[in-house]
């Protein structure tokens, strides 16, 4: 039997998001998403030190903060005492790439070529059994960053669906690496799909999502049965790699202090 | 002989609700939980206004489900109704939009400022391009995909939306509408400039000699009516004076849920009766709220 | 013979110009034309409290200054000390009727119709004549506020023309009451035109330029021979009032206090 | 084991103007005869660097007008080329432009920021209205007339102009690009937006605490590179430092005059060697200006 881990699933996907930033790039921090936000803080201090954050509608660096004091809104005034400079939302709109280079977005439905949906679910638009909150700024977001990724709290098959109802975000629309091109949609769609079971990525010919890691414990039959489509897996699929000592200590010290990605 | 001295553009809270008339486009500025004219909103709820047209903020919140469930809106332009983590879709909002009873146009937080944007420039249309391989063309027929006249290729023309008046909740004016947010205000210039009229709710009116001394937070140079209302954006956050009241968010989404769950409207008029119905002023409404608790909100 | 002015043409224009400045709107203080200026500072000072004025891409209100420093042109830094706000240059393109309700159009040329050139004299653009300095932003402001005046320093046959050889600012197009709806512009256009000879307006059915007012001590003759066009010269043709004895005070004591208009 | 520190982003004039290659598009910020980053502009003349498209300010002048006479100029885009009350039209732009030797993108202010904010929101155009009736269309045929898709009515379409690099005049950055004009900055904000890179030529570097004592400030947040040259907008304005050199900007004037009204160019060829050839470096430019001078020219 394997040892209990010493992190949490979603410390785990915190470091695997981590690992997505690249340093020098614009990252925004979509703070109410409490997991891609320890990550992006993760990757900012511990490898990324001239990443430029965008918290709270101002760009700013962390490096020198103690603890990331908490904040879990992306209203909250209080993060603006960090601010090097301003930007306004909807200076957005005047050019994405100034406020981000990268992205996570997440979703009510999301479908095998990784297309997404906040609108809702139903079929007629008119009529919805449920509606979701609207597509916030991910559809714009998304069709201008270099790349973005797909994030999820949780995994089932009302969520990963063979076709979304509606879709509000283009993955790779109908499937292909051609699939963003033929639409004329630039950037590299998304790369990979984070939920808290595994890490899906996407087959390089044609764009359908595949099983890239397995979280510590989780199995392969987990996973196909809770996903609404087929999911392409390959011969064999590593489990993904766990959080380092240094990054559970810098997790834990500096960013989630009050301790949300441990509950 | 000289010209008298300028003209005050202050005016009292129900002078300006009472710019907003049934059937109207109006724009309410904020984001999310923080920075919405509440002292405007409950007023405008009060008076009965009917069928407007209500152009949120990018992004909107539970500001705009209340005008909702007080009947007062027949179509919502917004890119996002939620109440973050305190809910992640407005209750009202969700029952009316599933049951077909609100016209929406559906749209992201780029085609958002591209329609308001569109307005201030005084331009039928603005071109935007995320969105082609989306639904959104097919959920909002007042899209136009259309073949850009330089390149060719497919693009979006999403059409002005030109509010009639903007209701900007701010930190201070001076008497002649020179308004000064508090941090980035948002995206409320986005809504000043394509609004025909602004009137800002702000906590303080300041001399005009105060707004001289850092003329670069100016973010409305000259609004058209500054109304005063300390503690004004409750129950959300004021930028720089208060956060937004957790408790009295959570009485109202548990008022929204009771009626999304189970059709029980009985705990949002009882919600509606206290806080904004019964109190006859606008002070009334803080006196229920208390002063106790409105000093616990401090933003430190 | 009539008694020799106690005013220069230029504050004559100016006190013209000041009666066309309505309160509470805004009003653009082109700083490198100074009649135009002094014209607006006056009405702002004598009449209209409460116009926004813009300033340097600032918003300023000067009603307690006891005298305009001087300030020549529209980049110095110097008059932003009187800022209650900033207007980006670029924000101009954002929403033109923010800046400016009204405005003050200069030209190289100016035909009946009150269509203006600022790119050049000659045939073919390829090869000019004369090259002007461009349109600077009255191509916009023009077609955007409520109403705009012409101005001009000189007045010949060279700059009143029968048709522009270009037109970068549409005064009634080819004329008619219709000449700017027709063309889908909006606003009501140029009001008049203001020239060291005289003030001219625009017939109401044809839209061609008239005879409004002569400046003391000009004939009508001097203008049919010094404008390119025929004019439409009304039966009685007023005297252009005299800038009052107010006027020339503030103009002279607040305003102009190095005698710009008095050279 | 934590990051190792940010990465300071200053870099020389000559690896700043190094960047600026024959053929490029780039821009050049400011306004009229203030905020210009001639250090860099003297510096791509001394390098020789031919056939560039000028992306000039709106409105521009004879920092442009130096680039054409110094042949760096194979296309401009501007709305104006003078010096205000110095010169109406500036006078190697009048000569090359009559002589049909110099590639002219047409436009107005507002054209121009619709081709910038194009560029800048990765639109292969943007409408406007204003032109509708004029000659632009007819003398910029990259401006294509078109029917509106929503409202129907002819529109015009200004493609975008993306430059490579922009580069801006400003007061102030700390070592990671954060800069700070003072007062306006113009239109400088929107080539940034625009530019793929930005470098910016400033007065001075601050620690970063500063940029942080008043983020509103920070105009630009985030270029690529910085360089630092003091009086370096000089002969024009340095907003918050110095007036533009009055006596230079006529000396330079006089010299394109006598070209443009007798074809002599000798005295633009005196100037060249005299300010931009001769000295071998920036500092040396300012010891020919000479140190009396540049105290002259403060501000107040």
């Amino acid at each position: 039997m394997t040892p209990e881990p010493n992190f949490t699933v979603k410390e785990l996907m915190a470091s695997f998001i981590s690992h997505q930033v690249r340093d020098g790039e614009r990252v925004a921090v979509g703070a109410g998403l409490h997991v891609p936000r320890a990550g992006i803080l993760l990757a900012h201090l511990l490898r990324c030190p001239n990443v430029r954050l965008y918290v709270v509608m101002t760009f700013t660096s962390l490096l020198k903060e103690p603890r990331m004091e908490p904040f879990y809104t992306v209203y909250d005034n209080r993060p603006t005492k960090w601010a090097e400079g301003y930007v306004l939302h909807d200076d957005f709109q005047e050019d994405p790439r100034l406020v981000s280079d990268t992205f996570v977005v997440g979703a009510l439905q999301i479908d095998k070529f990784g297309n997404s949906n906040l609108i809702g679910v139903g079929k007629d638009y008119k009529h919805l059994q449920f509606r979701g909150p609207g597509a916030v700024g991910t559809l714009s977001m998304a069709h201008y960053v270099d790349r973005y990724y797909l994030f999820v709290q949780s995994h089932d098959k009302r969520i990963f669906v063979d076709k979304c109802d509606f879709i509000s975000t283009v993955g790779w629309g109908e499937g292909g690496a051609d699939g963003r091109s033929k639409l004329g949609i630039p950037g590299n769609g998304p790369v990979y799909c984070v939920t808290p079971l595994c890490v899906f990525d996407f087959d390089e010919t044609s764009k359908r999502m595949r099983l890239k890691s397995l979280h510590p414990g989780v199995t392969v039959e987990q996973v196909i049965e809770n996903t609404g489509f087929e999911v392409i897996v390959p011969a064999n699929v590593p489990t993904t790699a766990a959080p380092t000592d240094d990054e559970l200590e810098t997790l834990r010290g500096r960013i989630d202090v009050e301790g949300m990605l441990r509950r | 002989m000289l010209a008298s001295e300028r003209k005050s553009l202050v005016i009292d809270l129900d002078a300006a609700a009472a710019t907003v008339r049934d059937g109207m486009t109006i724009a309410i500025g904020g984001f999310i939980n923080s920075s919405h004219p509440m002292a405007l909103v409950r007023q405008i709820i009060r008076r009965g206004v009917k069928n407007l047209t209500v152009v949120g903020a990018a992004s909107g919140g539970l500001d705009l489900d209340l005008l909702i469930a007080a009947g007062c809106v027949k179509k919502l332009v917004t890119t996002y109704m939620g109440g973050e983590h305190y809910c992640p879709v407005a209750p009202f909002f969700r029952v009316a939009a599933q049951r077909g009873e609100l016209d929406i146009f559906e749209c992201d937080e780029g085609m958002f400022y591209c329609a308001l944007r569109a307005a201030a420039q005084r331009l039928p249309s603005t071109p935007w391009k995320a969105g082609i391989g989306t639904s959104f063309p097919q959920i909002n027929p007042e899209i136009k995909v259309y073949n850009d006249p330089v390149s060719g290729e497919p693009m979006l023309a999403i059409p002005a939306i030109k509010p009639a008046i903007a209701l900007i909740y701010a930190a201070q004016s001076d008497a002649y509408g020179n308004v000064q947010h508090v941090s980035t205000g948002f995206g409320d210039r986005a809504m000043w400039r394509a609004a025909d009229k602004t009137i800002a709710q702000v906590e303080r009116i300041v001399p005009n000699e105060e707004i001289r001394k850092n003329p670069l937070a100016t973010s409305l140079v000259g609004v058209d009516a500054v109304v005063r209302a300390p503690y004004g954006s409750h129950p959300f956050a004021g930028p720089g004076y208060y956060i937004e009241d957790s408790d009295h968010i959570r009485e109202y989404v548990a008022a929204g849920n009771a009626y999304a769950k189970s059709g029980d409207r009985k705990p949002f008029e009882q919600y509606l009766k206290k806080y904004i119905l019964d109190p006859p002023t606008y002070e009334d409404y803080l006196e229920v709220v208390g002063i106790k608790r409105l000093l616990q909100l401090h933003e430190y």
